[in-house]
């Protein structure tokens, strides 16, 4: 290989960070995301611990150049353990004006920013919303902005290939990829056989891609515009055989693997909805693993065939977002009621009502708690990470079948599309599941469907067994028999024996863990998705010599036996959320303890900066006094 | 295993008391019910009756199968989950023509859109009865209940065009007092391969007496029913002196004293342009027809999907969860 | 008139009652019903104090004879003010073994005991489950048990009209009032008055019926059997005209009163649910009003269609019980969004799921306060008595045009069948409800849908009005102007101030009553139906010297702003609720009080002897420590 | 008040920037509502245009005049709200194929039960196109997209019979790179007093693109569309040489050439059991009915309510709240 993103001999040495944090922004027809998963990749394969996040525009195509349409993907990479994809950019690239403007906040002071000069003709900065040229003026002296003629270049390149323009401006992306490359000592052949693989049957666009990824190395070679080249060196991880995963992939993989290693036929009922449609795309796909999509009329439908498919001993699965979820809430008070194994996916979103679709937020965990009628109780699980997504829908299978009730999975959009490395299990090291339908000797005696085990789990007898022929429903049961029931003490039994079931589960809860010491001044108490922005806040906290621990809950429901106690050793708690306050609700009606809360609403993930913030703003509180 | 003993209707009796009111139509129907399953040759494990809410959602809790009393609507979501589960199993929805029309309207047009293989039964009275008489999406136009004391300002559905319209591949009618027709109806649906949709007309004799008095009660039923024969010509009548001709794309009815024989169309059950003329004929012009008014096969929903489950193992080979976990770019470190 | 329940001259004069609990029970078809109002009138007419609640088998027509056919109707009247309809009977009507088996339990040792010997055949007694004959073992010995032919004798009497057995059976139930209405030396006017208006139609009915209850009233006169007849003088009650009132009958007049009173046209969609059809039924009579009702296709499209005719101007409302709630969830959080008038009626029954439809709970709160996707805040008020339910219909729909925000009316199935004299208001005193659209002025400038005024209402402007026009939506707005907007802060903000704006209207709840002293041992809280039988606890707990008050809340978003104080001046809290501890969560989270919980879910109201036990029970725990 | 000043298509355009991929079938659809909406004779501010989710739904964003962008599938729930609640404006209800026949089924046909007076304009692209590409219920079977990649196992609904099926007063199709024709169709159903349903072939050319080319292509459009008016035979092809007849309860294509023009069936509007026939012409034997295919006057659900209001109000009197608070048994202390 003559192309190289290594430094020519005799170059001056690279300077060293332990880490970056960096942005592909464009317009959503540029490629930004590939651009951005291939630096992932390359970086992982590089040794580097990653987080990456992709940034999609609401519309589906909004107009090309306006800032509607910008597509944005963000990764950080390390020399050390990270959490987040970064807060504040130490380089941005932007290929388009709108781009710049969407993104620009969010550099650092004298990060480097490089921009594609010739988009940014008078029309493309009208677009933008520009009045005057940025790049002409002194509004960017405070970055080190490399003005490059990419879309010219890339042309230049790709000249003996005599393909269309509109082909050829498609390369762009490669040739700001192979920049970054050079930027920061990458190898580019991982990229490189990416393309030849990915692009197959299309040798000519191959060959272009490779022309300009190629040109793009060499034009930083060539010209003295960047001084400075960067190097991250491998992170320590634990060994292993790696992938980078997102939320969603990691989630249905998660199902996949719950069904297959218990032995169960997977159907997963879905009605589209971003974010958590590609959990039913990648589903689909899965028709040779035996698992049964089914894309139904609407959310209320597919909860309802999900509820079906587990009376007759599938593993039923639903899956959704906020909105739907809402439609859902009379189907799973009867998966409740009539204690079926149910998994019920919410990936939320920002809300109320529709909101901000693609944009991510915590805010449904309420609902997911009490959004049905009566007392209605479920199981609920929270994936901390994206690759925490397989682990908890896993779990969450497991819990469902051997509990033989609703579990309800909340991730978010942020975990959805964001990634992680994730450190590949074997499949024979995954937990077990046993799952037991009685046969026909269960018969014997009569058969009782509502007869429970030390978990209170009801029997889950799936039609087709002689015998075993018996009748549910939504109305009250009787416990034991679950014949139809009206007295009163029957129902309160009912409604204690369906909570209880809930409560029991958590023996199933891991002790807590609890990033530093067991006492301190302040804990910071998290759930679901901030879990990196959290770790990373008090890594530095504690840095500094604050005594400030991090604990976060997975399961909400039942909370974690130990919590209590954990929360009591510390003199305040403080729960960010990316909602008004509910996780504190429940732990302030709980444990009576006066939680403070970090609540934002924003559409977007804490940075670590901003929890770091309230972390010592709340240091600088007075303890409460304690119940 | 050794041969079962043959069932029989009792087999598929339970020990609860039946709650309907006294001489509810639903009686009938569910001993209809009974006595048409032992003939089936399906063993008593593999059936699964569904339902939503209402009177005649009361259903599974009568009859000795597996069953699922679920919410309001939702019967035939619910059934198709189970179906696709298993499609060993012979699943049948009982519904109120609220529970299937009203708040269930959606999964009622999607199923059959799907061909997803159930026997759906709708009991039509006309009326809500569970909530005690409010009008219903087939109520007449006019009528006073509760919630319309000043009369219903809405026309009704027509059930079968409702069905056919959303592609229904099986279409028949049934008659609570009229057992053996019923019952005929009943193993026709049985046998039907995708959705099988049953109005089974029904009076609630509290809050809608009289319903379909006027086609029921047994001095009118030749004169004002049609039962339909595949391949037989629709005559009708006392004296089985009424027929029915085609007059450009509308049905009469000829009085076969001035007419042949040969003018009357014959029925034809695979014809959807027919059954779409049959579903609107409606008293006094016209009797109700009754039996089977459409049947044709189609591919269903499971088995397509079934047949899809197994090409895609020809195709990619039985899913191996090792490569689905260490499948695109992974390393080692 | 010569027949009277007056006593006959000479006889020995009756015992002075302060109270009396009395029920009829029998089949379905035994008019227990109507019996049960002619008593009830009639006592409200001798000016007693009087609460009934009529008790409603959960079938359609459950076979006769059997338990789960027997209907019930109870009434408390009384000599001093009374709050529920009693706990224990001191006398029971049972007008067939079935409807004995299913009371006896509530009869007071040596209650009055008048049952129907006529049917109490073999048959009978099985098809009640009875093995034996209770009326001739000892089983009934610690009763004072009257066994009357009721059939023979009524057929007896109306001998001479020579009608058809079945009608003649069917004027039992007033031979049995006759009974009563001599036992407590009623005057049996008003029903004879009754029955000539209700049957005038059919003469030989009205002959009949005025027959059977002289009968009774006769019958008592000539046997020996009652020794004893019983008087309960008249209450001191606030002066007025008065009539008998019901939840769902006082709740229709509220939302029709307040449709008046504002000069909107009142839109109601719904959806037939036990036990809140009956509004429907009530409002879809009054089309004279201009009410419009729309039985939709289901709960989706009635809350849909009310939040449609609110965006047209209307006062839309929708109601529902719990089941279909949840289905409304949605919607609702659309209204949220919009910020559009909207009230949302749930007659909460006994759940979860179907649950136990015709009995009744109260464990939505949650549900109507987070059962939505993401931060979706609305306000809530909660009647505490059938008459109250006129008041707080009135104040929803008030509060929800004024503030141009969804409101929660939570009732239940006590509230909705039970009733209580109601002191009618007069139309002029009812509270003004100043309704403003913008007009075409307010184009002037640019119209801004989501300016704000010191409530945070936005203009309500309704399609019509020139220069209007304007968009709205579920996807987050910028706030001012109502455009799509998916800026981070302003979706944060506009979060805030929906909740904001909820909490302002703090400013429309009145100061909570306390009933008894400020500060004490124990402060019994409450909200919603259980305040009769809180209060009559509370009352007696005081009579025996317990620092006992009782507060409850009539708006549950926002909370009264002096409930943290007022439970801050007590040792104790016991918050007693008809669910697993509701509004305890919420105030434990609040107020970070540990407050005691009486938590059954049986179906049925507290009876205020329950009550006083979890009082007294509250009263020997240690005061818990406060934050 | 003055003669407002004719409205303009300017006068219905909004502030906002229109956020349809370039290209997208949706903008020609917006440019021939905007033409439409002035000639009305209607004032600007009594118009109403409610959608559900989706990109058609995007809709009333982009119309200067009173909107509402609501919830998926909820759209004609709320606009019946709407025109119930004011019956003098104009609602119209923008909604794609997923919106108006998955998850707002119900609503759909039972509005056009109902015969609520809207306009509703289903924006068919055969895919799911907000949600980027999944099947929708007018997806052909075996069509693989994002959520069927091994090819859709279900029958697609004709939206035409499912619309004729429950009841549907107007039925008409529109092409949104065929203006002329839409805006006629859109004129048509402006008049309709009841639910105007209508058909607009959208092509979404990032998720589905060219779903309709087959028809709507310049060069074969005059032999792949039939173009109905009233009263008129049913001929097409580029050089008007193909009519439709009757054929027993089928229809036909004659080639003119072979037959005498006045064996083509004349077109009927009012005509249900053609329409019905017409509704399930397809490419390649038939070509694909235009325009509009049934319109018939029946009471509007609105009207019959108005009547009811006038009614009670002649018959009981002007309601008096004093009477009903007062009303039943009172008693004075
Ligand atoms: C979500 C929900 N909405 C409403 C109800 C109340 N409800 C129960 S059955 C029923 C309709 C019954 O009519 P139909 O389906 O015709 O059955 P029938 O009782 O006449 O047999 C209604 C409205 C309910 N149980 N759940
Ligand atoms: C309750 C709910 N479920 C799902 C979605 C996601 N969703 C938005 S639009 C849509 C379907 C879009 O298809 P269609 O109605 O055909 O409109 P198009 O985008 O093709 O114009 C879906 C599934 C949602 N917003 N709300
Ligand atoms: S109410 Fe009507 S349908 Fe229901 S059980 Fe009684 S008679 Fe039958
Ligand atoms: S995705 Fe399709 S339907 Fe949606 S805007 Fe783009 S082209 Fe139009
Ligand atoms: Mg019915
Ligand atoms: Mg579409």
């Amino acid at each position: 290989m003559s192309t190289t993103a290594r430094p020519p001999e005799g170059a001056a040495p690279p300077t060293s960070l332990s880490r970056v944090t960096l942005r592909f922004a464009g317009d959503s027809g540029d490629g930004i995301q590939v651009t951005g998963s291939q630096f992932t990749s390359t970086s992982a394969l590089a040794g580097n611990d990653i987080a990456s996040l992709p940034d999609f525009p609401a519309e589906i195509r909004a107009p090309r150049g306006t800032l509607a349409g910008v597509s944005g993907f963000q990764l950080q990479f390390s020399a050390e353990d990270i959490f987040t994809p970064g807060d504040l950019l130490d380089a941005l690239v932007a290929f388009n004006p709108a781009a710049l403007k969407a993104n620009l906040e969010d550099l650092k002071t004298g990060g480097v920013l490089i921009v594609n000069v010739d988009e940014f003709g008078d029309r493309d900065l009208t677009k933008a919303g520009y009045e005057a040229n940025p790049l002409e003026d002194a509004s960017l002296s405070g970055y080190r902005l490399f003005k490059v003629p990419i879309t010219t270049l890339t042309r230049r390149a790709l000249e003996e290939l005599e393909l269309p323009t509109k082909s050829v401006d498609l390369c762009r992306n490669f040739f700001a990829l192979g920049m970054a490359y050079w930027l920061y000592e990458r190898d580019p052949e991982p990229t490189r056989q990416w393309i030849s693989t990915k692009f197959a049957k299309k040798p000519k666009v191959v060959e272009a891609n490779h022309l300009a990824l190629k040109a793009g190395i060499a034009y930083c070679d060539a010209t003295e515009a960047f001084q400075e080249r960067y190097v991250v060196a491998p992170a320590e991880v634990k060994p292993g055989k790696y992938r980078n995963v997102n939320g969603n992939a990691a989630l249905a993989m998660g199902l996949v693997a719950a069904a297959e290693r218990s032995g169960k036929k997977l159907f997963y009922g879905s009605y589209p909805i971003t974010p958590a449609s590609d959990i039913l795309h990648e589903l689909s796909a899965c028709r040779h693993f035996g698992v049964t999509t089914f894309q139904a009329e609407d959310e209320i439908a597919a909860v309802a065939a999900a509820i079906g498919a587990s009376f007759a001993g599938n593993l039923g699965v639903t899956g959704t977002s906020g909105p739907g979820m809402a439609l859902k809430a009379e189907a799973m008070g009867l998966a409740v009621t009539a204690e079926l194994p149910l998994v019920i996916v919410d990936i939320q979103r920002g809300g109320p009502s529709t909101g901000l679709p693609t944009k991510t937020e915590q805010a449904d965990l309420l609902q997911a708690l009490y959004g049905r009628n009566s007392e209605s109780p479920v199981a609920i699980l929270a994936p901390a990470t994206p690759a925490d997504c397989f682990h908890l829908a896993y779990e969450a299978c497991r819990l469902s079948m051997q509990h033989v009730v609703p579990v309800v999975l909340l991730s978010d959009g942020y975990l959805a599309n964001g990634a992680e490395p994730w450190l590949i299990p074997k499949v024979e090291e995954l937990p077990d599941i046993d799952i037991q339908h009685p046969g026909p000797e269960a018969a014997e005696g009569g058969f009782h469907p509502y007869a429970r085990d030390e978990k209170l789990a009801r029997p889950w007898a799936i039609p087709g067994v002689a015998g075993l022929e018996h009748r549910i429903g939504g109305i009250e049961k009787a416990n034991v028999t679950g014949h139809v029931n009206y007295d009163p003490n029957n129902h309160h039994e009912m409604c204690l024996l369906r909570q209880e079931k809930v409560d029991r589960m958590v023996d199933q809860v891991p002790a807590t863990e609890l990033y530093g010491d067991a006492e301190g001044e302040l804990l910071v108490l998290g759930w679901g998705s901030t879990w990196g922005a959290l770790r990373s806040a008090v890594m530095q906290a504690q840095d500094e010599g604050q005594k400030v621990s991090h604990a976060h809950v997975r399961s909400l429901s039942p909370l974690p036996a130990d919590l209590g106690d954990l929360l009591g050793a510390f003199e305040r708690v403080l729960i960010p959320e990316i909602n008004l306050g509910q996780l504190s609700m429940l732990v302030r009606a709980r444990f009576l303890i006066d939680a403070f809360g970090l609540n934002e609403v924003r559409g977007k993930p804490y940075t670590s900066t901003r929890v770091y913030q309230a972390i010592c703003d709340t240091l600088e509180q007075p303890a409460p006094g304690r119940a | 295993m050794n041969a079962p003993a043959p069932l029989k209707a009792k087999d598929f009796e339970t020990d609860q008391t039946v709650r309907w009111c006294p001489g509810c139509g639903d009686y009938a129907i569910l001993k209809s019910v009974q006595s048409v399953f032992p003939s089936l040759g399906i063993p008593r494990e593999n059936f699964v009756v569904v339902s939503g809410i209402g009177c005649a959602a009361r259903f599974p809790y009568y009859m000795n199968t597996f069953g699922f009393h679920t919410i309001h609507g939702r019967a035939p979501a619910i059934a198709t989950g189970i179906k696709v589960a298993n499609p060993e199993l012979s699943v049948w929805v009982a519904s109120g023509d609220g529970d299937s029309l009203s708040i269930g309207g959606n999964h009622f047009i999607h199923t059959l859109r799907r061909n997803v293989g159930l026997k759906h039964l709708m009991f039509n009275n006309r009326i809500y009865g569970l909530t005690k008489g409010q009008v219903s999406p087939t109520s007449e136009r006019g009528k006073r209940t509760k919630s319309s004391p000043w009369g219903s300002v809405d026309a009704p559905f027509n059930p079968f065009q409702v069905a056919l319209g959303a592609g229904a591949t099986f279409v028949a009618r049934g008659i609570d007092v009229q057992a053996p027709m019923l019952r005929a109806v009943l193993g026709r649906a049985a046998q039907h391969e995708g959705t099988a949709f049953v109005e089974i007309l029904q009076n609630c004799n509290i809050f809608n007496d009289g319903a379909w008095k006027s086609l029921t009660e047994k001095d009118v039923r030749a004169e004002c029913q049609l039962l339909l024969e595949h391949g037989k010509p629709m005559i009708f009548g006392k004296d089985q002196d009424k027929g029915l001709r085609l007059n450009g794309l509308s049905l009469e009815v000829i009085n076969l004293a001035d007419h042949d024989e040969s003018e009357v169309l014959v029925h034809d059950e695979t014809n959807l342009n027919l059954a779409w003329l049959l579903a609107q004929m409606q008293a006094p012009a016209f009797p109700t027809p009754v039996g089977v008014i459409r049947a044709v096969e189609a591919p269903t929903h499971e088995a397509q999907l079934t047949a899809q489950l197994e090409h895609a193992v020809e195709n990619k080979g039985k899913g191996s969860l090792h490569d689905l976990l260490n499948a695109g770019d992974t390393w080692t470190v």
